[in-house]
């Protein structure tokens, strides 16, 4: 079990708790949660690969793992805007509710 | 300018803050213990029972007519009147109360005891460090502890004071006058009528 | 001079001189203690006498004497306060969230601290000498309000949830312009460990120390950052959330004791992290401000300033009145912002334009100007329209 | 495998598995914090300084907020009465655990990874900032194109519809 398999399989069970998360709870926030940590799952291999891997100095990784930081943020924004406007709209952010596509 | 108004107010308390430790005048506190702010003349606290002469019990000028107790708003007043009587400072013989308790915790120092007392037997005490152990006991002041001589009275209401001792003298003048002339009206009319035993004399006005 | 240099190193030294007695094992630990300690011990000191001096200086400012009765001229107060809240009982909301409502002023108190890891308190007198310095500060400082959070939501009564919701908004608001405001420093010294940006500072020509507030956009940063950090320690003219008049006492209404003095220390640790960063960033951190001054030790220096910061906030606390909350938002948005991003643009032609008078003139009419022409602006839109509420439903 | 590594990993898995099982909202997200701290502990471990403290900043100091606004705003702060998973959690989970078990398998299956761990990649502030204006200098512009076009989007997204006032 090298150091990089031990990164790895963090993050994939770091994954398969967002996508648990995302697939069972009822709230649409706490779904949104789930989907930050499937991309901060991402970010951990990322920077695993970027340590171990055989070009280190390229940055590459770093890099990757920076913008996907900026970006899960601004997807977080926005998901989050959408909700409140889901929530003024049908009072409920429970999404077995939120079965209708009815304006 | 922008900020403007904010360096005039900086200035301001920078002015006040250096002026304090140049300018004493510029600190008023009064350190209390210590110090103490000069007593205001009409201040008042809580009644007190004024006595002339030396002895409190015998010198008091309350002659227990009920009124004040009456008249107390809070009802914090209890007066028992004596059986016996007792000759008051123009020799009169009169009541005095043989227990007056004041409640303080109720007393609400509204005065209104001084202004209906006929005798200006009670007046209104300005100490305020009156701070006791017990809630109950401590607080229902009795005859004892509420007399106070009239010289006190005049410490701390010195114009007051004054004013209701040239009161009580001229009243006491005109009871003299009073009774000198009915002693003469007495004494032509005996003259006129058969003479009857002359009644023990008024024993005159011994202003103190 | 030689004795000088000892004694500014006194602590480095006999740091080592301790570690040499510790077996090697155990090295990197007793060195990480031996560093940590002080800190722990000095701040919160510092924490006690500040409370005092505000005291005193606010009751002076009001003419009147402030705290002379315990000590000599009041100055063992906090001993006196510090007996009190420990004595105090330690009420705990029955449906508060025990859990949480205990968690939040220790994180409070844990995320202050750990902002005191990269201030350069002397020469060589940093606790961890980290290469995003800086950045380090501004994430350990953006958990206090998730603390602050924390601690209005979990007590569980409307005042403090209020208190909470007004206090995160604030300091998110006014992280924006604080952060804005640093970056110019980090571009003009190239670099984000904050001992580099203290080391490029320390240097003299002639008897002038080359600190970056002597610059136009230094100066204009200073005073942007000062302003956030104000607001960002829930201060003077922004202590909105714990308004005594306003909101009974913000979000740590339902705290008494021991965590209510611990929301304090947290309060004061983050103002002193606050304002030892603007030190470090903009007055030269443990520099002396002459040249002929540099036998004094550094470590000296760094306090002294930070106790000049502390005097500046005092003296604004008893100027100044409270903001209302628009108006607190109304400046952190439409005015410390823009004016940051101009900082940064100045900042920028400052580092192209080559040194001299013109340059000192375009940057400071950069700067005036725009300042002006934003603060008329803003004062003019001040029609009082009928107030609209907008709530999220 | 050092100590250090499981106490950072263990920290996140027990953040994040809180975050995800919790009923209560609010304690999910405190509970999620915790988990984004363990992950940039573990990013500062890996030797990616900027990382970690970005994601410190970034996640616990603004999203970490955001959603919590965001469950103050959509009333939903106290336990729901109706149970916290919806009804297809059995299926869910078992999606999630398959998952998990393909790519624990495609990991530990993999080319046996070199056993020499290269050295530490001593990365500077600078050498990201060069690598971010030079070689990453178009990411950056969209990025920043994208930040502010999120950020707009949001505002407009939640902003109530202006009813025209009377």
């Amino acid at each position: 079990m090298s150091p990089l398999n031990a990164y790895l399989l963090l993050s994939a069970l770091l994954f398969s708790i967002g996508l648990a998360g995302v697939l069972t709870r009822r709230n649409a926030i706490l779904v949104l949660i789930g989907i930050e940590l499937m991309l901060n799952a991402a970010n951990l291999n990322f920077i695993a690969f970027w340590r171990y891997g055989p070009n280190p100095a390229a940055l590459t990784g770093i890099m990757f793992a920076i913008f996907s930081i900026a970006i899960a943020a601004a997807e977080a924004a926005v998901g989050l805007g959408i909700i409140l406007a889901v929530y003024r709209h049908t009072k409920t952010t429970d999404l077995d509710q939120l079965n209708s596509m009815k304006g | 300018m922008l900020g403007a108004g904010i360096l005039k107010g900086l200035a301001e308390t920078a002015r006040n803050f250096l002026g304090s430790y140049v300018s004493k005048d510029r600190l008023t506190t009064v350190q209390f213990p210590e110090e103490r702010a000069p007593r205001i003349e009409a201040s008042r606290n809580f009644p007190f029972l004024v006595y002339d002469g030396t002895d409190p019990q015998e010198g008091l000028r309350c002659v227990s007519c009920f009124i004040c107790e009456k008249e107390c708003p809070p009802k914090c007043i209890f007066i028992e009147k004596s059986t016996d009587k007792k000759p008051d400072a123009t020799g009169k013989p009169q009541f005095y109360p043989a227990r007056f308790n004041i409640d303080v915790s109720v007393c609400m120092s509204c005065q209104i005891c001084v202004e209906v007392c006929p005798f200006d037997a009670i007046k209104m005490d300005n100490a305020f460090e009156l701070s006791a152990t017990d809630r109950f006991d401590a607080l229902l002041w009795n005859k004892q502890q509420l007399a106070k001589s009239n010289n006190y009275y005049h410490e701390i209401h010195p114009t007051e004071a004054a004013a209701v001792d040239a009161e009580l003298a001229a009243a006491r003048a005109k009871t003299a006058a009073a009774a000198a002339a009915s002693a003469a009206a007495a004494a032509a009319k005996k003259l006129a009528a058969p003479p009857i035993p002359p009644t023990p004399p008024t024993n005159g006005d011994d202003i103190l | 001079m030689i004795v000088p240099d000892t004694v500014d190193q006194i602590f480095v030294l006999s740091k080592h001189w301790l570690l040499g007695y510790v077996p090697t094992a155990l090295q990197p630990i007793v060195s990480a203690i031996l560093s940590v300690a002080p800190v722990l011990v000095v701040f919160p000191l510092l924490f006690a006498i500040t409370t005092v001096l505000e005291r005193k200086g606010l009751g002076r400012i009001q003419n009147r004497y402030g705290p002379n009765r315990v000590g000599p001229y009041g100055f063992s107060q906090p001993i006196a306060d510090g007996i009190k809240s420990l004595t105090k009982e330690d009420i705990v909301p029955r449906s508060a969230d025990q859990v949480v409502h205990l968690l939040a002023p220790l994180l409070l108190v844990m995320a202050a601290f750990l902002a005191y890891a990269v201030l350069p308190i002397g020469r060589n007198m940093v606790l961890t000498n980290l290469n995003a310095g800086v950045l380090f500060f501004f994430a350990v400082g953006s958990m206090v309000e998730l603390a602050v959070f924390m601690a209005g939501w979990s007590s569980r009564s409307k005042y403090s949830l209020l208190g909470a919701m007004r206090a995160v908004a604030q300091m998110i608001s006014y992280e924006v312009p604080l952060v804005l405001a640093s970056i110019v420093v980090i571009m003009a010294s190239g670099s984000l460990s904050t001992v580099a940006i203290v080391n490029l500072q320390a240097s003299y020509t002639s008897i002038w120390p080359h600190w970056f507030i002597f610059t136009p956009w230094g100066f204009t940063g200073f005073v942007l950052f000062m302003i956030a950090a104000t607001a960002e320690s829930n201060r003077s003219p922004f202590d909105l959330p714990e308004g005594e008049s306003e909101i009974i006492a913000g979000y740590y209404i339902e705290y008494s004791g021991f965590k209510f003095a611990l929301f304090f220390l947290g309060e004061y640790l983050g103002m002193f992290a606050t304002s030892g960063l603007a030190i470090t960033l903009f007055l030269g951190g443990w520099a002396a401000p002459f040249s002929f001054l540099t036998w004094i030790p550094s470590y000296i220096w760094f306090f002294a300033k930070l106790l000049a910061l502390i005097c500046v906030f005092i003296w604004i606390r008893g100027t100044l009145p409270r903001l209302r909350m628009d108006q607190l938002m109304g400046l952190a948005w439409k005015f410390m912002l823009p004016m940051t991003l101009l900082n940064i643009f100045t900042a920028g032609v400052w580092h192209f334009m080559p040194s001299g008078f013109t340059r000192w003139l375009v940057c400071t009419s950069l700067l005036i100007v725009p300042c002006l022409l934003l603060s008329r602006g803003l004062k003019q839109r001040k029609k009082l329209q009928i107030r609209t509420y907008r709530f999220a439903e | 495998m050092t100590l250090f590594f499981l106490i950072a990993a263990a920290l996140t898995i027990v953040g994040t598995a809180a975050a995800m099982s919790l009923r209560n909202p609010i304690h999910c997200i405190l509970s999620l914090t915790l988990g984004l701290v363990g992950l940039a502990v573990l990013y500062l471990q890996l030797g990616a300084q900027f990382v970690g403290f970005t994601q410190v900043l970034v996640y616990v100091g603004a999203v970490a907020i955001l959603a919590v606004f965001a469950i103050m705003m959509t009333r939903s702060a106290g336990s729901p009465q109706q149970p916290a998973f919806s009804r297809s959690w059995l299926s869910g989970s078992a999606v999630a655990v398959v998952v998990f078990a393909v790519l624990a398998w495609a990991i530990s299956s993999a080319l046996p990874s070199t056993k020499i761990v290269p050295p530490q990649p001593a990365v500077s502030v600078n050498q990201i900032g060069d690598a971010l204006m030079h070689k990453f200098a178009l990411p950056l512009e969209i990025i920043g194109l994208l930040l502010t076009a999120a950020l707009i989007g949001a505002v407009i997204v939640a902003m109530p519809e202006r009813r025209e006032t009377p």
